[in-house]
């Protein structure tokens, strides 16, 4: 170009973002590649693997625990996205408002985000463990039968996903919150005049306006928890009867405790995945869905 | 000159404000602590040498398995016998023959239960430090109550299952409480051990083939069978976890706790205490042989193993020293409730002064761990443990559970 | 706000039923964390006996002294110190200029660069561990600080947002700093950068939390005791079958690890809050 | 016919009085415009009418009923927002159902009367628009139309205009102005904008600091402000003020030059100080020295229908001078300024307007 | 004096071109302004001059030196943003020096031009403030002075009046014309506010659709429109367009009435469709009957100093006249209206102004 100006493409202009992509490609881009030329070997941690092709990926989808776990992954999925978004809402709902009270509430609900999965999950198994917990002792005060919560395959997930609920439900509220206050108030004005009461408000207003803070929840939420691990191992191991077993876990296992690094590595692609393809889903989803209006 | 430094990791827990600079061994109690006033008395005594401790979260393999593949592993190393093989296997652990033999420990002196547990391809991979097993622990208030003790006073077995369902219902009855503390919550411990001692005693050979698990066979449907029913017939506490079964008797949940060698000590503690469930009422006994055959017990044991990486002569040396001072102080080590994995202690007559030890001693000598070969201990008996307590509680058929089991351990075996 | 005003002229049943809903909500939130908190200053041994005892006296320090007694918990402490504040600085600076890259100046090639960070977020961690764990064998870097740091500061997040808060700012901003003779790299320092605090404070705040709890790769990177940091350090300390050695003594543990963090949340709470509401969003 | 009376309205945001004390009477069919500079309470009263803030004192009653108690919806007004407010997600025709919808209007009902304003409006083809496909004057109409289509009894408008261009903003003005000559409805509308306020009012009520300072028609505040600050914020550009003296006879300036004969005002006619204020066109410029009063030309603007000449005197104030068509006048030359007798405005200390004898 | 030279500037966005081939001359010390419609190109044209956009064909030139390959910063001119662009971080004393930082001037140097340019600007007590802490006026004020320190060969103003309320903008102009005044440096500034181009320009470069309409003083653009466009771009209210015909000697409206005779213009003059252009002050209002266009009135929009009446002809056209003062008319009633033969503009089909030959 003759004209020198501010906006022109130039690979100088790289050079800011170089620092960045050279960290990532040789942290994140690299290992991933590695991991997905590992899947196609056999090794262990220890030594140079031999390529076996597509072995791992065929032994993994006859392995009934790895299905039973894509299975739990996405029960989980399932279980707490969607909770994330409405309870999320609903609080960002009830705390959209300049009180103290609702500072204060603001902060206690997302408090418990900044614990590590150590102590949250050391937390919650001291709350549901039967005799000792938390739980039974209210269930005791109440006269109410013991729930057995870590140790029943029905009960097990839901109980993570309670104390994973527990744990992240800071998140979602703040971002609602953020576009709950984006919502211009003149609107509210409107409708109040135009004798709308508070569920239409609710559903003709508020909703569509924050549609797509809601697709961004939902989102990030499923990458989120798609990842499920800490929270599993620590409060139930997978058990019982692997009802609780989600694919990181497997993966974890397969690498670090059989040196099935090659599995492991399998695993874990089909887990990238997965993730990409509910991600890309969704925004496609929400995409069209906005175009289509 | 300088130290010679060698790096010691071990579980066990950190208790450094309890016994942190106590150098009196004896003086110590718990797991945590003799082990700790272990390696201060030989820093202690070796002033020439500096340990350096690093103490890991139980059992510490994900760490360890880390440090190999990074090439930067720790000299010494607890481990347990069933966990060697899988790091031997892939050359990752020094032969300790020599050095033992240099240090002036001589294997001969190993328990049986021990040499088997180190002994990998004809070497000698670990010192073993103790023998554990399963045991019955008997809250022998509620035994009385119930009717189950002889005149002098001793405990009735039950010596078949059906005689086992039918003393538990008698004891259900009497007590009003179950017969039966487990740990049943996320805990598959109790359950393949379980399974590996009455197969055992029952001769049938699961692994017979160790790359290949056999379990799908009546024996073990049998002893499967037997504790679902005493599960359907609430024989058992249910959905306590490890911790939980454990408060769970002492605050006088159940008449049997099934649990390990190691808290043997705690109990008997408790029991000279006065005002609680167990008070002037503990004992323990092996797992009664309800399915005949002859006395076999599963055990596994913790021993030192040396990493391979290269060393200095000294250093060799040093190690040489702390493991002859790891085998000499074995005694002080079974005071955890663990079995010694030295002869000569169990011989003593100071070991068998220690609070029921005469009860368990046979257990040395028929205590029998997994074959060597066979790889991925912790794994298999996680799997095994994982089905055997899906079918117990019901959420699987036995036959079901016992074909997964077998599946899912001869693929990992088979990789 | 002003939509809050409306239809205040009577208080509503269903205002007072929300008010109560919340505070539920807020009991069930708090209630483990003080339950725990409670237990930590029982004695173990009464635990043992009944978990109730939690309601009545004795309480005791003995647990957070067992704590502190683990001679290395100090020096853990400060790990995580170094830990957090190096991977902070180091994401900030990796954000801060990739943002402005991405939002402000062309390059070849920048908009695919842009979805492929974006990505990166979509990679779970399991992915990656145990190639990166090969390669930090090769370079020798486990064990060391930038060992530890280093993982951090792939995450594509920071960059995602410091793109965003930069496209916000004005270019307007820019091109007046380009009349005033500014070099690009003068604009990005001494003008747009000042501008961006808010997201700093956010990002930094969110990456120096994470780097605190983080577990699984310290725990396979960092072996040697020395190098532990809090987090897995206080793991270290537990016996094994822990909870049966000391309910209390493991409450404490869980206090004493959470404590920091919960700590700079409160100190920079309504930063995080502000910032996050403010930005992330878009 | 009063339609809105507002009587002893007060209002405070915390300890922050914004309305003190404030009655007014605004007619059916009127068109009202609340003028006042930014912060100084309008768009509150505004709100309070329509029921987006309460009152903390006193009554608002529309035909003769008691509507304060009352919500926003069920006071049979209709409001027009600043930035339109419009649903941002629905149609412009389910903009303008929204409100008949969720009172029960049958479907039927809506539809009729939807296409009706929407006829009047000029929206017919933009029905099934989004507003973010529609132009800023489209918008502003649908806004209007939101508000037909519920047949209020009264318009309320918060600066309506100020989102438009100027061009635009000219002509919506024109097209309010017919839509209120059409619909002989009630229309209440605030602006800060004096020109707005003159070109659509029936009656002005200018506002200040909390307080009403004048009521009018619009030629009432622009020849005959009630106080200083009515004279000054009304009427463009704004007029100019000279503090004077009335010594005997005579009016002087500061400096001592004499402006003309005193004025007959009822206060104490000797020295007390006034203030002059007369507007542009008031002001006639003439040749230097033929009499007037002397004065440097420092800016000349010619607006092509007429000039303002800013001009300073010896007592340093600037004065604006309006010369229709254009003017040979340039910057840094001199002129004299001539002051019409008859546009001469006097205020007291207080900014209240004195006004001559013989008017009274 | 040519300062600043456009020669055949031509510039894309992509596929579209938003500037075609403009050759445009500025001189020394001029005031000049740029004003159309949004989106014209005016922003573009100036950010060329700048540098912050790249010309894709064309040269120019300052000083009679080709500065279009150089870099903003070296190009000797400074801009005044719309949204003032001021360094929120920054002090006011900062703001203006950065730029000098940059350059390298010596510290003393910097100082004595920022203390000189905030004198200047009566800026000098606000130095340590931010710029969140001062008012929009004081705002524009820093970044004129931001511009001023650099004592540049131009000024550069994208609208930096447009975010000012109307009586800050008002003052505003004037300081500007002043500063111009004083300065006597070259401003080039951009509106789309035919008011300000008319109050602050020396010449004014008329733009539409990429290209420019005209160049000319105010005066020259107001009254000597060059294109229909200009006409009616210029000058408030807009001027009044009307389809007239020529039939022998006589104009004709489209309904056959008789305007007056037809001018004298180049064009055939037999029947060619023209438009007739008569801006609102050369409308006089008279009674009805009495000899003009009876009309009825729509609108009385009274602006205090004049009175501004739309009316409806009986082709459906609606005309505004200006009458000076207050004026008695009301709406619903009938004037006639009588069109000043001196204030009638033609254009032809392609909205070129036709001149009558007695101009010429
Ligand atoms: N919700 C509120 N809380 C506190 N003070 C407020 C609130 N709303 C308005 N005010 C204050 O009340 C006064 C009047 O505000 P109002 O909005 O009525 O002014 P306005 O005349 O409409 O001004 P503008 O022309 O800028 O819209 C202002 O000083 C404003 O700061
Ligand atoms: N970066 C860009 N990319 C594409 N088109 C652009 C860009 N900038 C401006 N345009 C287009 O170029 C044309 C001229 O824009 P410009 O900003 O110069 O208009 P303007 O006369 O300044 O308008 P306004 O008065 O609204 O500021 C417009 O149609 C605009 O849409
Ligand atoms: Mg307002
Ligand atoms: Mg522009």
């Amino acid at each position: 170009m003759r004209s020198a100006t501010a906006h022109q493409s130039d690979l100088k202009n790289g050079i800011f973002v170089t620092p960045f992509l050279l960290v990532f490609s040789c942290l994140l881009v690299i290992p991933l590649l590695w991991g997905a030329w590992l899947s196609l070997t056999k090794a262990d941690l220890f030594g140079p693997g031999k390529f076996v092709g597509l072995a791992n990926y065929s032994r993994l989808f006859a392995d009934k625990v790895f299905l039973g776990s894509i299975v739990n992954t996405l029960y989980f999925v399932l279980l707490t996205v969607p909770a994330f978004a409405v309870c999320g809402l609903a609080l960002a709902l009830a705390l959209n408002r300049q009180t103290r009270f609702a500072t204060v509430m603001r902060a206690i609900f997302f408090a418990s985000s900044v614990l590590s999965v150590t102590v949250v999950t050391l937390i919650w198994r001291i709350v549901f463990i039967p005799d000792i917990g938390l739980l039974s002792n209210i269930f005791g005060w109440l006269g109410l039968p013991q729930v057995a919560f870590l140790s029943s395959p029905k009960l097990a997930m839901p109980a993570i996903a309670i104390a994973t609920l527990w744990w992240g439900i800071g998140l979602p509220m703040m971002l609602f919150l953020a576009a709950l206050q984006q919502i211009p108030g003149e609107i509210y004005e409107a409708a109040a005049l135009d004798n709308a009461k508070r569920w239409k408000t609710l559903w003709h207003i508020t909703l569509p306006a924050i549609r797509r803070t809601f697709v961004l929840v939902l989102i990030v939420q499923c990458v989120l928890q798609f990842q499920l691990f800490g929270q599993a191992q620590l409060m139930t191991q997978g058990g019982p009867n692997n009802a609780s077993r989600p694919v990181v876990l497997y993966v974890y296992e397969v690498a670090f405790r059989r040196f099935d690094v090659g599995m492991g590595a399998a695993t874990s692609q089909v887990l990238f995945a997965l993730i990409l393809m509910a991600a890309l889903v969704q925004y496609v989803v929400a995409r069209r869905k906005e175009e289509s209006r | 000159a300088d130290p010679v430094e060698i790096t010691v990791q071990r579980f066990f827990g950190t208790c450094d404000a309890d016994w942190g600079t106590n150098t009196d061994i004896s003086k110590a109690i718990g797991e945590c602590g003799i082990i700790t006033s272990q390696i201060n008395k030989f820093a202690a005594d070796n002033p020439d040498i500096k340990v350096n401790v690093n103490t890991v979260e139980w059992p510490g393999y994900d760490q360890l398995t880390a440090q190999l593949a990074s090439g930067e592993p720790p000299d010494l190393v607890t481990i347990h016998e069933s966990v060697l093989s899988d790091y031997q296997s892939k050359g990752l652990l020094q032969p300790l023959d020599e050095v033992l033999k240099s240090a002036g420990v001589d294997p001969a002196g190993f328990t049986a239960a021990g040499r088997e547990g180190v002994t990998k391809d004809g070497q000698i991979f670990g010192l073993p430090i103790d023998s554990h097993t399963m045991l019955w622990h008997i809250n022998m208030n509620y035994f009385r109550k119930a009717g189950l003790v002889n005149a002098d006073g001793t405990l009735i077995l039950p010596k078949t299952a059906d005689e086992l369902l039918a003393q538990a219902k008698q004891f259900k009855e009497k007590v009003g409480k179950p017969y039966l503390v487990q740990s049943m919550a996320n805990e598959k411990g109790a359950f393949y051990r379980a399974m590996y001692i009455y197969l055992t005693q029952m001769k049938s050979d699961f692994f017979a083939d160790p790359t290949h698990l056999k379990l799908n066979t009546p024996e073990a449907k049998k002893i499967v069978q037997l504790f679902k029913d005493i599960y359907d017939q609430d024989l058992t506490t249910k959905d306590q976890d490890y911790a939980a079964s454990l408060s769970g008797f002492t605050k006088g949940d159940g008449g049997v706790l099934l649990n390990g060698t190691w808290v043997v000590g705690d109990f008997d503690a408790l029991s000279k205490a006065q005002g609680n469930a167990l008070s002037d009422g503990y004992t323990v006994y092996p797992y009664p042989p309800v399915f005949g055959g002859t006395p076999a017990y599963w055990s596994d044991g913790h021993s030192w193993a040396l990493t391979k990486k290269d060393r200095s002569p000294e250093q060799t040396a040093a190690i040489q020293k702390f493991l002859k001072f790891m085998a000499d102080t074995n005694f002080e080590w079974a005071r955890t409730g663990h079995l010694p994995a030295q002869q000569a202690v169990i011989d003593s007559a100071q070991f068998k002064a220690l609070p029921h030890v005469t009860t368990i001693l046979d257990i040395a000598a028929t205590a029998k761990p997994l074959p060597a070969q066979v790889r991925h201990q912790f794994a298999v008996n996680d799997i095994i443990g994982e089905e055997v307590a899906a079918a117990i509680m019901g959420q699987k058929e036995i036959d079901a559970a016992l074909a997964d089991a077998e599946t899912r351990v001869n693929d990992l075996l088979a990789n | 706000m002003t939509g809050a005003n409306i239809g205040m002229v009577r208080p509503r049943i269903g205002d007072v039923l929300i008010v109560l809903l919340v505070v539920l909500a807020a009991l069930i939130m708090i209630l483990p964390i003080a339950w725990v908190i409670a237990l930590s200053f029982k004695l173990n041994q009464e635990l043992k006996l009944d978990t109730n005892a939690v309601f009545h006296a004795p309480y005791t320090l003995k647990n957070y002294l067992d704590v502190l007694g683990g001679s290395n918990v100090f020096r853990w402490f400060l790990n995580s110190v170094i830990v957090s504040f190096g991977m902070t600085v180091g994401v900030l600076i990796l954000s801060s200029l990739a943002g402005y890259g991405f939002a402000r100046l062309r390059f070849p090639g920048r908009d695919i660069l842009f979805v492929l960070v974006l990505f990166g977020l979509a990679v779970p961690e399991q992915a990656v561990i145990v190639a990166r764990h090969q390669i930090f064998s090769m370079l020798k870097l486990h064990n060391t600080y930038p060992g530890l740091i280093l993982p951090g500061l792939a995450a594509p997040f920071g960059v995602f947002l410091m793109t965003q808060y930069f496209r916000e700012i004005p270019k307007e901003l820019d091109e007046a700093a380009l009349l005033d003779n500014a070099s690009r790299f003068s604009i990005f320092w001494k003008v747009l950068l000042p501008q961006t605090i808010p997201a700093q404070a956010t990002l930094g705040v969110f990456t120096f939390l994470g780097a605190w709890n983080d577990y699984l790769w310290p725990l396979i990177s960092a072996t040697k005791k020395e190098m532990y940091t809090i987090t897995t350090g206080i793991a270290s300390m537990q016996t094994n079958f822990a909870q049966t050695e000391g309910l209390g003594f493991l409450m404490a543990q869980a206090v004493f690890a959470g404590l920091p963090t919960l700590l700079v949340y409160l100190f920079f709470q309504k930063y995080i809050v502000a910032a996050v509401s403010g930005r992330a969003a878009r | 016919m009063a339609l809105i009376e507002l009587k002893n309205i007060t209002k405070s945001y915390g300890a922050v009085k914004v309305i003190d004390d404030l009655t007014l009477t605004i007619d059916s069919n009127e068109f009202m415009v609340f003028l006042g500079p930014s912060g100084c309470g309008k768009s509150t009263l505004l709100r309070m009418i329509a029921g987006l803030e309460g009152i903390d004192g006193g009554e608002i009653l529309i035909d003769g009923r008691r509507i304060d108690p009352l919500p926003p919806g069920e006071r049979g007004i209709a409001m027009v927002f600043q930035h339109y407010a419009l649903y941002p997600h629905m149609s412009v025709r389910d903009n303008m159902a929204f409100g008949l919808r969720n009172i029960g209007v049958p479907e039927a009902d809506i539809k009729e009367r939807v296409t009706r304003a929407a006829q009047m409006l000029v929206l017919d083809n933009l029905l099934d628009r989004k507003p973010s496909q529609l132009s800023g004057g489209q918008r502003q109409r649908v806004a209007i139309g939101r508000a037909i289509v519920k047949e209020p009894k009264a318009f309320l408008f918060d600066e309506p205009l100020s989102n438009l261009d100027a061009a635009l903003r000219v002509r919506t003005r024109v097209e309010l102005a017919q839509l209120h000559n059409r619909m002989r409805s009630t229309m209440v509308f605030v602006t800060h904008d004096q020109i707005e306020a003159m070109t659509l009012a029936h009656r002005i009520v200018v506002m200040n600091n909390r307080r009403i300072e004048q009521v009018g028609t619009p030629m009432e505040i622009y020849s005959r402000p009630a106080t200083r600050f009515v004279a000054e914020f009304v009427g463009s550009p704004a007029m100019n003020f000279l503090p004077v003296t009335t010594e005997g006879n005579q009016l002087k300036l500061a400096d001592g030059t004499v402006v003309g004969p005193s004025p007959r005002i009822g206060t104490a006619s000797g020295g007390a100080p006034l203030t002059l204020g007369i507007r542009a066109e008031a002001v006639a410029l003439g040749a230097p020295g033929v009499g007037g009063l002397d004065a440097a030309v420092e800016v000349v603007e010619r607006l092509g229908d007429r000039t303002l000449v800013y001009s300073r005197l010896k007592t340093g104030a600037l004065i604006v001078a309006e010369a229709k068509g254009d003017s040979a006048l340039t910057a840094d030359t001199t002129v004299s300024l001539g002051f019409d007798r008859a546009g001469m405005h006097f205020f007291d200390a207080d900014g209240k307007a004195c006004r001559e004898m013989s008017d009274a």
